[in-house]
């Protein structure tokens, strides 16, 4: 493997992807406001180009122009800082999601930004250190709603957090691997029957995954650090213009992040749902068919927020502490329980 | 490995997790309003459980369980029986003085219950693992119930600065650890030794042990770490002093012991003086740090720290009557103060109505039992014979002698005669008449619980002072455990009868 | 390739600042902060002396010490947090100086 | 058969009474009587001793000897020879007279008192017939305790700070005898009495570590005694303590002590501290005299009395010729009667007018006849009239030690002389002249049967000591033999040669 | 390479934990030592310990300095101020430390030679799977007891962290009152 190679595919998969989930973001954007307006019987944004398809990029170039607002009492590194770190995180931990099946060129994995052993815990990790975006931007914002939010959503995160990561040992457990590529392995052989949702009997793990995911996207029905109602913005109260929306895309970053990592969890990835059953159609399709698959269960997960948050009312903050701890909590030990034993006991499929 | 001698090698532990899960599972099924004594003695019943299950270890042949991880010797047998029995003792106290309405009571006991599940494995583990993950346990407990009087403005300092200076301990204790790891490749205390002789990195080993050395000095509050000692003791509710100066401290004794005596033998030429050192400090500082102080729980305080620095006396004497010397005194001055604290806290109360020497005024008038308790325990911490207190001495003080420290002998010894003054103080205050606004007048009857305690604790001073032979058998077992100081010189007393010439020869 | 003795000596450094940063601070979060960043230095020897030893002998025990420090540190953090917390609320402050109901 | 348990019948009869004790009901004077009847079948109990002690056979006597704590080798080893006979027996008599004396004078808390009481004599007795050092130790140590309690509690208004200064000045030296007892163990490896002697005597310990053991014994003893410079708590002790703990707060304990231990296993070391010692002693005689005399209390002009009397046991004791031993042990019987008498007529006085200013009294004798003659026999008696028990002490004493040391013993002679004034000016002015204006306020009743039982009992000592000391002296001749020079001038330069061990010691190691 | 990144991060750390000593404000100093520990976690990468660099991260920075900065806002800690203890720590805490580090580094230094260079080959590297098999065979009584450890902090922090209830007693007639 020459180093230089390396580093031109690598950088190259970087700026593609990057492109990708940029993109991607901006029309997540429009496809909730779509989707939301539908379900709430009115057509959402339609003006701007055909269908609305180039609102995104008018919001973007809106909110790009728009004066950056600093407050005179805020904390002002750590004001700067917060975004950047939500974003940051965000956008980080795409790198490790594998979207396409196992093809190097020159010896470096394209479908890929990095294939490492431990890659569940990478995202993981940098999904906990996301929280601090939102923290620092609530307290160093010097204002109340501000920091009743980022201390709800730090909370909240935490508290999530773990219900989240116990939901996942299952995965772990069946696949022997921290290695999303041999996760996605595992379920690949029988196609949709393999997965973990069903094959691996972890439907209860993914609806706790699920409900954690939102929680700690700060999603309804779990957008309390946000709360327009009582919090008017929450952390984001202070911020304007880029700064907010780099509150913004993070966001819906995070969202995108969440819903790769299900797929590959949950519903096995890139793999198709038909397992053998479809023929190979030559090395060009076959690289090509992955990815889409991929895409379309993404997609299906974010079209499954957007259908949630249209149809759910908000919790109330001791509901939702509660339902973390005692609710979610528990299920989600029994569920290891279960799946230890399970594993140990009965051959696994 | 035979699975249930497996088992029955940490009974005692079990017992107490189970006993510290039930409570907390009893807790909140019990209705709001419900008395929670009950917890209380479900805690007592399964200290006393644990402590006939550290008795029936005596019966299981030495080794190890769980690869190597912990083991049960006559050493840690022996400390385990000890530590069940404060604990036993302590949680008595703790029925009668902790108020059923106000506090977690159910959360105090099953902290107590829990706590003492790290105690014991800190003395059964020769795994350092191990023994830090009891540290950690036994610490954490006892720095929440040092702040458990949430009320008063004193208990959550207590709590924190007992918090913080222990956590900065642990660090260096961890440190020392890793120092020892890198330079032996080995965290098992068995085989560091071996680690030991053949690494290239002594000096780092060297620094690792004495690292080692100062957390555990902190955690058994040797001077210059005593710092925090006076502080937490004032503001901790009384009956967990009792147990916080006592088990734990035991247990740290007990990990310094198989620390210094198994894991570092090669080394003694550099912990011995160092331990010297602290042990002479300790006794000094904490006896002169007592003399002027005013409140009965700091001066117990600087009392501890000062008793500390006797044990240590017996380490530094490198022979199986050192050791023996130190757990007996272990033992002595456990039950001795868990005796002295059970008298203060039901005295004092939860809220500490008595907190100043002369609130004690007039204690034997009112309660002549209280008093006599009091009085007898004092004897015992000052040494006066036919209690445990003497015998702990004498037999610290004959081992140094024997092994030619005369200085640190006459060091102590010197302290203990300071030591008397401070003690006399409160023993006289006790006897001394009351006016008729002394709160002691306050002081409630003795409660059944609160009897038995002291009927325990009393009883086993005055075995230990006139009857000390099977428990120092005991001592003594458990010191020759210790590889190096199994076929060591021959025991004081070759002879009942006139000594040989050659004998008399070897002079200091 | 970086001699092991290198990352020992960022681990005294850390560990050094971190005893310096727990006697200066009067914060207590900040000193509780410190003790954290000495365990943290220890973590590091640690991992430096596990692949010392790996590589003689496959022996990686400090790893796993590691990662029950970890848990330890965690548990601790709960415990002292709560500690501060109910402090706090004794005494509405945070300040080491002004904690001196009991004078040593 | 008996003769094997007497001695632990004896030292644990007190004990066992106070635990029954601790039991009985606070009502009525039950306790009283509870106590009176232990002591007085305690003394009963010592009076076996002389009824059975085979005289003309050196050695100890009723011996128990078995093993107590196997590790270190500690035993129970009792047993009585001469030397300690009559101080056993002494204690056990003046047990009863302790608990008839308390009988008014204390009130409240009868109970802890006597249970504190009983203990003391326990410890007392086991001081004097423990032959384990160890053992003896832990009596010795034990005696403290009870002792500074009861003054802390019964004393006079400033008892807990006397307690303080007694237990203090008597526990640190003792911390110094605890250690040199653990390096004589740690060398030796035994701590018996016998055992040890024989080990010293043999030599092989340096002598440059010998003395300072040495020294650390007599210190522990010598503050106990007390000797001159070493008496600071004798005063404030003495005058606060209730009468019956006065009566045996100094002397008998320490000079035993001196005498057994110090005198028996370190001779060679003794010898060197004599000179020391007779100094400290002629000076202690006359400072005690001539501050007794300015005294305006009638308990530290006793105190001081003590001093004086003690640092005379002293002198005898030091000079090392059976002569002077045996006044000196005599001398120690003496102090314990007639000394324990006056404190009791003091604490009789003290009941009628709650006072001990000399100046508040005067003219007592025409009130009180009977008090004043039991005053003057006691006060006789205590400076050494013939016919009665001071005066053989104190003939034996001068005579005994006159031979080495003349300077010394004429200094001592003026001691004597001194006594004898500020006694009898005390009883002038408290008993003769014109009465007082207290006196004549406060009509006094003259002394009662209950006095008189335990007074009479003493008064009757003094005299048939006086006249028949042969009896006694034959007995504390056998005791004191081993310790004393055996030809009764041995020049002190020879017993420097410390390799060589004294004959005494060599008799002795050879039993 | 490795050298570069090991100072690079290196310097980070000891920046990172500089700056904690000298930041005045607490949440300074706590983002600082987030800023330490994930440098350390890139460090572990570099000792070829990979999955303690996740959990490095997950732990410490995402969870135990979560906890930290979460208090900080709670209690609204303020800047610390200066303070005549503080003085004192100053000429305590300096050369207490230094001397420390001089100690430490003087045995490193000593003792680098025998200790040899990082090795990152593929056969020391310490993967998952090794780490589990240490850790749930010969370690797995360590590993369950600290279940014991992180009951007692649950049970600990909740008891100590838990508002006042009023006491039962004084509550009950309030409640006959409403009826």
């Amino acid at each position: 493997m020459n180093f230089w190679w390396f580093l031109l595919i690598s950088v190259l998969k970087i700026a593609v992807v990057l492109f990708i989930l940029l993109t991607a973001v901006a029309y997540t954007v429009l496809l909730e406001r779509k989707v939301v307006g539908r379900i709430q019987n009115r057509w959402g944004p339609s003006r701007v180009g055909p269908f609305g398809l180039l609102q995104p990029l008018a919001d973007g170039i809106k909110l790009f122009l728009k004066e950056d607002l600093l407050p005179t009492a805020v904390y002002k590194p750590l004001y700067i800082l917060a975004p950047c770190i939500a974003l940051a995180c965000a956008l980080t931990s795409i790198a490790v999601v594998p979207f396409g099946a196992d093809i190097k060129f020159k010896g470096v994995d394209l479908f890929d930004i990095a294939n490492i052993n431990i890659g569940l815990l990478v995202i993981l990790a940098v999904t906990s250190v996301g929280v601090y975006g939102i923290a620092l931007s609530g307290w160093s914002s010097n204002n109340k709603y501000s920091l009743l939010g980022a201390l709800r959503s730090s909370a909240q995160l935490v508290s999530y957090e773990l219900a989240l990561g116990l939901s996942l040992v299952g995965v772990v457990l069946r696949a022997g691997s921290l290695n999303l590529r041999t996760i996605v392995d595992v379920q690949a052989t029988h196609g949709a029957l393999s997965w973990n949702i069903f094959g691996g009997f972890q439907i209860v793990a993914f609806f706790i995954y699920l409900t954690a995911a939102y929680a700690e996207t700060n999603r309804t029905p779990f957008d309390l650090p946000e709360a327009e109602s009582e919090l008017t913005a929450g952390y984001h109260t202070e911020y304007s213009s880029m700064k907010f929306a780099m509150f913004f895309m993070s966001e819906y970053a995070n969202m995108i992040t969440v819903s790769c990592v299900a797929t590959l969890l949950f519903l096995g990835g890139w793999s198709s749902p038909l397992g053998h059953l479809l023929p190979s159609f030559g090395p060009i399709l076959d690289a090509i068919f992955p990815v889409l698959w991929f895409v379309a269960k993404v997609f299906f997960f974010l079209f499954v927020y957007i259908w949630v948050r249209g149809t759910l009312p908000r919790f109330r903050y001791d509901q939702l502490m509660g339902f973390g701890w005692k609710v979610l909590l528990p299920i989600a030990i029994a569920n290891i329980v279960v799946t230890s034993l399970w594993l140990g006991f009965v051959k696994p499929l | 490995m035979n699975g249930s001698m497996t088992v029955l090698r940490i009974l005692p532990e079990i017992i107490f997790t189970i006993t510290g899960v039930l409570i907390m599972l009893v807790d909140p099924v019990m209705p709001r309003e419900a008395n929670r004594k009950p917890l209380g003695w479900l805690a007592v019943f399964g200290a006393l459980a644990a402590l006939v299950a550290s008795l029936y270890q005596y019966s299981l042949p030495d080794g190890t369980a769980y690869f190597g991880v912990v083991q049960t010797d006559a050493f840690s047998v022996f400390f385990h029986v000890l530590i069940s029995g404060i604990i036993l003792v302590s949680a008595l106290v703790a029925l009668d003085a902790v108020h059923p309405d106000t506090e977690n009571l159910g959360e105090l006991f099953a902290l107590i219950s829990f706590g003492a599940v790290g105690m014991l494995l800190m003395t059964s583990g020769v795994e350092l693992l191990l023994v830090f993950i009891g540290l950690e346990i036994s610490s954490i407990s006892t720095y929440i119930l040092a702040g458990f009087r949430r009320k008063t403005a004193k208990s959550p300092e207590s709590a924190i600065k007992y918090f913080l200076l222990g956590s900065f301990a642990t660090a260096f204790f961890l440190y020392g650890i890793a120092l020892t790891y890198g330079a032996t490749g080995t965290t098992r205390i068995t085989d560091i030794a071996t680690g030991l002789a053949t690494t290239h990195d002594l000096p780092i080993a060297v620094v690792g042990l004495a690292f080692i050395i100062i957390g555990l000095a902190f955690k058994v509050s040797a001077a210059p770490f005593h710092l925090w000692t006076p502080d937490v003791y004032e503001g901790a509710p009384s009956p967990i002093v009792g147990l916080m100066s006592t088990a734990p401290k035991a247990a740290a004794f007990a990990v310094l012991l198989r620390i210094a005596y198994e894991a570092f033998p090669q080394l003694q030429s550099h912990w011995m003086p160092l331990l010297w050192i602290i042990a002479a400090i300790s006794m000094t500082l904490g006896n002169l740090g007592a003399l002027r102080q005013k409140n009965v729980k700091r001066m117990l305080a600087y009392s501890s720290i000062a008793h500390a620095g006797y044990l240590l006396v017996a380490f530094t004497v490198l022979s199986a009557d050192g050791v023996a010397a130190a757990s007996f005194y272990a033992v002595a001055y456990a039950v001795m103060n868990v005796g002295i604290f059970a008298v203060i806290s039901h005295a004092g109360g939860y809220e500490d109505r008595l907190t100043l020497i002369e609130d004690y005024k007039g204690l034997a008038y009112r309660s002549p039992l209280l008093g006599g308790a009091m009085a007898f325990f004092l004897l015992s911490l000052i040494g006066i014979p036919f209690t445990g207190g003497f015998f702990g001495k004498f037999y610290v003080f004959a081992s140094a002698i024997h092994a030619g420290m005369i200085w640190l002998a006459i060091i102590g010894l010197i302290n203990s005669g300071i030591a008397v003054f401070y003690y006399l103080r409160v023993l006289t205050a006790a006897y001394t008449k009351p006016l008729d606004t002394s709160p002691v007048l306050n002081v409630p009857r003795a409660s059944f619980p609160l009897l038995l305690a002291l009927f325990l604790t009393v009883s086993v001073t005055l075995i230990l002072g006139i009857a000390p032979d099977r428990i120092l058998k005991g001592a003594r077992n458990a010191a020759e455990t210790f590889p190096i100081l199994s076929s060591q010189q021959p025991p004081l007393n070759a002879t009942p009868g006139a000594p040989s010439m050659a004998e008399l020869s070897h002079k200091p | 390739m970086v001699p092991i003795a290198y990352y020992l000596i960022l681990s005294a450094i850390l560990f050094s600042i971190g005893v310096g940063a727990f006697l200066i601070k009067r914060n207590i979060i900040t000193i509780f902060m410190s003790i954290e960043l000495m365990l943290n230095a220890v973590n590091l020897s640690f991992v430096a002396f596990a692949n010392y030893w790996n590589q003689i002998n496959h022996q990686f025990s400090g790893q796993i010490f590691v990662f029950f420090v970890m848990v330890v540190a965690a548990a601790e953090a709960a415990v002292g947090l709560a500690i501060i917390i109910a402090l706090f609320r004794a005494r509405k402050t945070l300040n080491v100086d002004q904690v001196d109901l009991m004078k040593l | 058969m008996l003769n094997g348990s007497i001695l632990s019948l004896i030292t644990f009869l007190p004990l066992a009474g106070a635990v029954i004790l601790a039991l009985l009901p606070r009502r009525g004077r039950i306790i009283q009587w509870w106590a009176l009847l232990v002591s007085l079948a305690t003394f009963v109990a010592t009076l076996h001793l002389p009824a059975h002690f085979v005289y003309g056979q050196s050695g100890f006597q009723f011996v128990i000897n078995a093993p107590w704590i196997t590790h270190p080798a500690i035993r129970y080893h009792l047993g009585v020879d001469g030397l300690s006979m009559w101080l056993v027996v002494l204690t056990g008599f003046l047990a009863p007279i302790g608990v008839l004396v308390s009988w008014k004078a204390i009130e409240n808390r009868t109970k802890e008192f006597y249970f504190l009481f009983l203990i003391q004599q326990t410890a007392m007795l086991g001081v004097f017939v423990s032959l384990d050092l160890f053992l003896y130790y832990a009596f010795w140590e034990l005696t403290l305790v009870p002792m500074a309690i009861l003054i802390a509690m019964y004393g006079r208004n400033k008892g807990p700070q006397a307690a303080i200064k007694f237990f203090l000045y008597a526990f640190i030296p003792s911390a110094l005898l605890l250690v040199a007892i653990l390096w004589l163990y740690a060398k030796t490896g035994t701590f018996e009495f016998t055992h040890l002697q024989t080990a010293i005597a043999a030599g092989g310990l340096g002598p440059q570590a010998l003395f300072w053991v040495a020294l650390a014994f007599l210190v522990a003893f010598a503050v106990k005694v007390p000797v001159f410079p070493l008496h600071g708590w004798l005063a404030d002790g003495l005058t606060q303590a209730p009468t019956a703990m006065s009566m045996v707060i100094a002397g008998k304990l320490g000079l035993y002590s001196l005498l057994r231990f110090n005198l028996g296993i370190f001779p060679v070391q003794s010898r060197e501290f004599a000179p020391w010692m007779i100094a400290l002693a002629v000076i202690g005689i006359i400072y005690g005299a001539l501050v007794a005399l300015v005294q305006r209390d009638m308990k530290r002009l006793v105190a001081y009395a003590i001093l004086s009397q003690v640092s005379f046991v002293l002198l005898g004791i030091f000079c090392f010729s059976i002569t002077g031993l045996d006044g000196a042990v005599y001398q120690i019987i003496n102090e314990g009667v007639s000394g324990g008498a006056l404190l009791v007529l003091l604490g009789i006085l003290y009941e009628r007018y709650g006072t001990f200013e000399i100046s508040e009294y005067g003219g007592l004798s025409k009130r009180l006849p009977h008090m004043a003659t039991l005053y003057i026999i006691t006060t006789l008696s205590l400076i050494g009239l013939p016919i009665l028990n001071g005066f053989v002490g104190e003939f034996l004493v001068l005579s005994g030690s006159f031979v080495g040391h003349h300077g010394w013993v004429v200094a001592a002679t003026t001691g004597v002389i001194l006594s004898a004034s500020y006694m009898l000016w005390f009883i002038q002015r408290v008993f003769f002249g014109p009465p007082s204006t207290m006196v004549e306020e406060k009509p006094g009743i003259d002394v009662n049967f209950r006095e008189l039982a335990t007074l009479w009992p003493m008064i009757l000592l003094m005299v048939v000591m006086g006249v028949a000391s042969s009896y006694w002296i034959r007995g504390i001749e056998e005791g004191i033999r081993p310790l004393a020079n055996a030809p009764v001038t041995q020049p002190m330069a020879q017993s420097h040669a410390t390799s060589l061990p004294t004959q005494a010691t060599l008799r002795k190691g050879r039993q | 390479m490795h050298l570069v990144l090991f100072f690079i991060f290196g310097g980070f750390c000891v920046a990172g934990a500089l700056n904690l000593l000298l930041q005045r404000h607490p949440i300074n100093s706590a983002l600082s030592l987030i800023v330490v520990m994930t440098s350390l976690a890139v460090l572990y990468l570099l000792l070829g310990a990979e999955f303690l660099a996740a959990v490095q991260v997950i732990v410490y920075s995402g969870a135990i300095m979560v906890l930290f900065t979460f208090v900080i806002m709670l209690l609204n800690a303020q800047r610390e101020e200066r303070t005549h203890g503080s003085r004192a720590a100053y000429i305590l805490g300096f050369p207490g430390a230094a001397a420390l580090f001089a100690i430490l580094a003087f045995i490193f230094v000593q003792n680098g030679k025998s200790l040899g260079f990082v090795d990152l080959s593929p056969s020391t590297m310490v993967g998952t799977h090794q780490l589990s098999e240490v850790l749930f065979r010969n370690l797995l009584l360590p590993f369950e007891v600290t279940s014991v450890l992180i009951l007692i902090a649950i049970l600990g922090a909740v008891a100590l962290a838990r508002h006042h209830e009023p006491p039962r007693n004084q509550s009950r007639p309030a409640g006959k009152e409403q009826r």
